[in-house]
């Protein structure tokens, strides 16, 4: 099966490249770059010098639709609604990584990210997040992924606010986060100096994802479902962590936690369930998925406070991005969920 | 000495003889500000809205 | 005045020297350490080498009181009950930087740190937090030091809790800390491989410091506040950055924060307040105070969740805990709050 890149410069374009040159069923036919247009992928992606011998081209519909039956869209918000139309309309099976087709709503589209330029194509993409959405997701062909935030969030969150009594009013989601999430443009606050040791709150009300988590979880529970979330840069490049606070209204113990976490993902091969008694890494870290697929989650129940904490842990750059576009494309096509994907991180 | 207070957190400003017009930063939480009015020592600003930086979005 | 730094051999121990070295007032004469008894202080410290000739001693009272005015104990929890009664019986003013006289309660203490030996002695020393017990601190002979998290963490919620209706039982904090805070010892989780690139749930509930900081918070505001912190260890060696989630249950709005925290801290001057429009640093970040004692607070109103979310920076080496020690003891001795502790930190 033949596929393509678009905008393929950036992290996670680079990223699907290399998840896609090892995939067992597929080709990457077609890679595109404004900026770097007629040079190797290479030049561009040093982990793929003398792997993938292909060149950048500047983006073309017919050629995209020539060479292509699937087109992976890394460009940024904004620019993805302007391509993606045309790449349907020649009836090219589109991933888009960007948040342009998200967001059923809008109204809510319009609050986080500016007015959209084809709002009649909202709700058309299944929300590719394949542990909520596997059925609606086989055989689709236009699927819009989730952010980076909002997959380790959503994914924490889905079990318990479909399981337990909670104040839905005040969950509180308080992500850690990597460099290599804002992305490749360089400017003062990525800066080494700058950037190395901080913890630096850097979007603390109002964040972007805050949309599609509270639209997923809604809708999952089919009552508003409030997130109340505050993001932080820390000194890592990959990986996220998010701790969400649940406040209980009603009497919880660890078994039902467990068995919450367990029924919900029976059948999601990338959702491991992470509280040990022992050792170092007792409970999700990113350090411990880093370059998988894998969404760690774990929690603590905090009687004293009738408080369940929950932990997950992603690489933004696969699990949180690439990773789950070619999980989708995996169910979209029927094939095994995990082709492709099924390696373990690296380690320390 | 006139006296305003910054629109943004309330911290008390004092500049010597404004002007109208005049910008100035707020001295506690870094916003612009212009000097739109000013009646004997009081000073009236409003904020000189920047394009939002957002640093990681 | 002669001081001495009994447990010398840790972080805070050196940190301690190191501040007492530039004071202006003071002069160290007694530095103890068991496992390094007879050997130079700059064999330990590096930083201090050829610049304090101290040698390390065994711990001996009389020594200790001939030598000494006040001393700083810098020694574990559980160590510090059994020899700062001593002290204050052959009248040497104490500075116990340990947790065994921070609580008033026996029974909070025996749930976070087991069975007290001395407990008749709980409730005697001052809390020593400058920022709420100033006035009591002045003349004190006996003060038990804030433990580096709650330090960050009261002086964040302290205005907030005793200006706005929030809901006092739905307070999250989330801390993120450096490893300087684990102390000296070494162990497999502070194995450099292991402890790079973390973002890791160390203490996710039940953390210690909940005590001494519902305890700080419930005296000031005069009704039981609760609280719900999560910590996290992150990659950075000094630095804490409390992020305080509260619940508003009254319309508040920015004017109104900005003098709640300037009108608590107007005579506290190692209080910065930190909310700005422009640059990188927006908002309380460790990276801008390490090495100094400053703790610089901020803050964001999420009206969409009614909520206030605020942040506190602080070097936990130096205002979370050596650093405090000596703004005690300035205090104690009636000499100026910033005597020795005015200077900014590292940066970048």
């Amino acid at each position: 099966m033949r596929v393509g890149v678009i905008g393929a410069r950036g992290y996670t374009g680079g990223e699907l490249l290399r998840l896609l040159y090892t995939h067992p069923k597929v080709e990457v036919t077609y890679v595109t770059s404004r900026q770097h247009a007629g040079k190797p992928v290479g030049s561009v992606h040093p982990n793929l010098r003398g792997l993938l011998d292909l060149k950048f081209e500047e983006f073309n519909v017919s050629r995209a639709s020539e060479k292509c039956d699937y087109i992976f869209m890394a460009v940024p918000h904004g620019t993805s609604m302007d391509i993606t139309p045309q790449l349907l309309e020649v009836g090219l099976k589109v991933i888009d990584l960007s948040a342009d087709f998200r967001l059923k709503s809008e109204e809510e589209f319009k609050k986080y990210y500016g007015p959209h330029k084809r709002p009649e194509l909202l709700g058309k993409a299944i929300y590719g997040l394949p542990e909520l959405h596997r059925g609606e997701l086989r055989g689709a062909q236009f699927v819009a992924c989730p952010g980076c935030m909002a997959t380790s969030a959503i994914i924490g969150a889905a079990p318990i606010v479909s399981s337990f009594k909670v104040d839905f009013e005040k969950i509180v989601v308080d992500a850690k986060i990597g460099s290599s999430a804002a992305g490749r443009e360089a400017d003062e606050s990525t800066h080494h100096p700058e950037r190395t040791g901080v913890v630096r709150p850097y979007k603390v009300v109002g964040h972007r994802h805050t949309a599609e988590i509270e639209q997923e979880l809604s809708g999952l529970v089919g009552r508003k479902v409030k997130v109340a979330l505050s993001a932080h840069a820390v000194d890592i490049v990959r990986g996220i962590l998010s701790t969400l606070h649940f406040f209980l209204e009603e009497g919880v113990d660890e078994k039902e936690v467990w068995k919450a976490f367990r029924s919900f993902y029976s059948d999601s091969p990338f959702v491991r369930i992470v509280r040990q008694k022992i050792g170092l890494y007792k409970l999700p870290d990113p350090k411990a998925v880093i370059g998988s697929n894998f969404c760690d989650i774990g929690f603590e129940l905090d009687n004293d406070n009738s408080r369940l904490v929950v932990l997950s842990a992603i690489d933004n750059l696969v699990k949180g991005a690439s990773g789950q576009a070619v999980q989708c494309m995996n169910l979209m096509e029927g094939w095994d969920e995990t082709l492709g994907l099924n390696f373990p991180g690296l380690f320390p | 000495m006139a006296k305003g207070n910054c629109p943004e957190c309330d911290a008390k400003i004092e500049i010597e003889d404004p002007v109208i017009r005049e910008v100035t930063e707020c001295p506690e939480c870094g916003a612009e500000l212009e000097v739109v009015e000013v009646k004997g020592d009081k000073i009236k600003f409003s904020v000189v809205e920047l394009s939002g930086e957002d640093w990681g979005e």
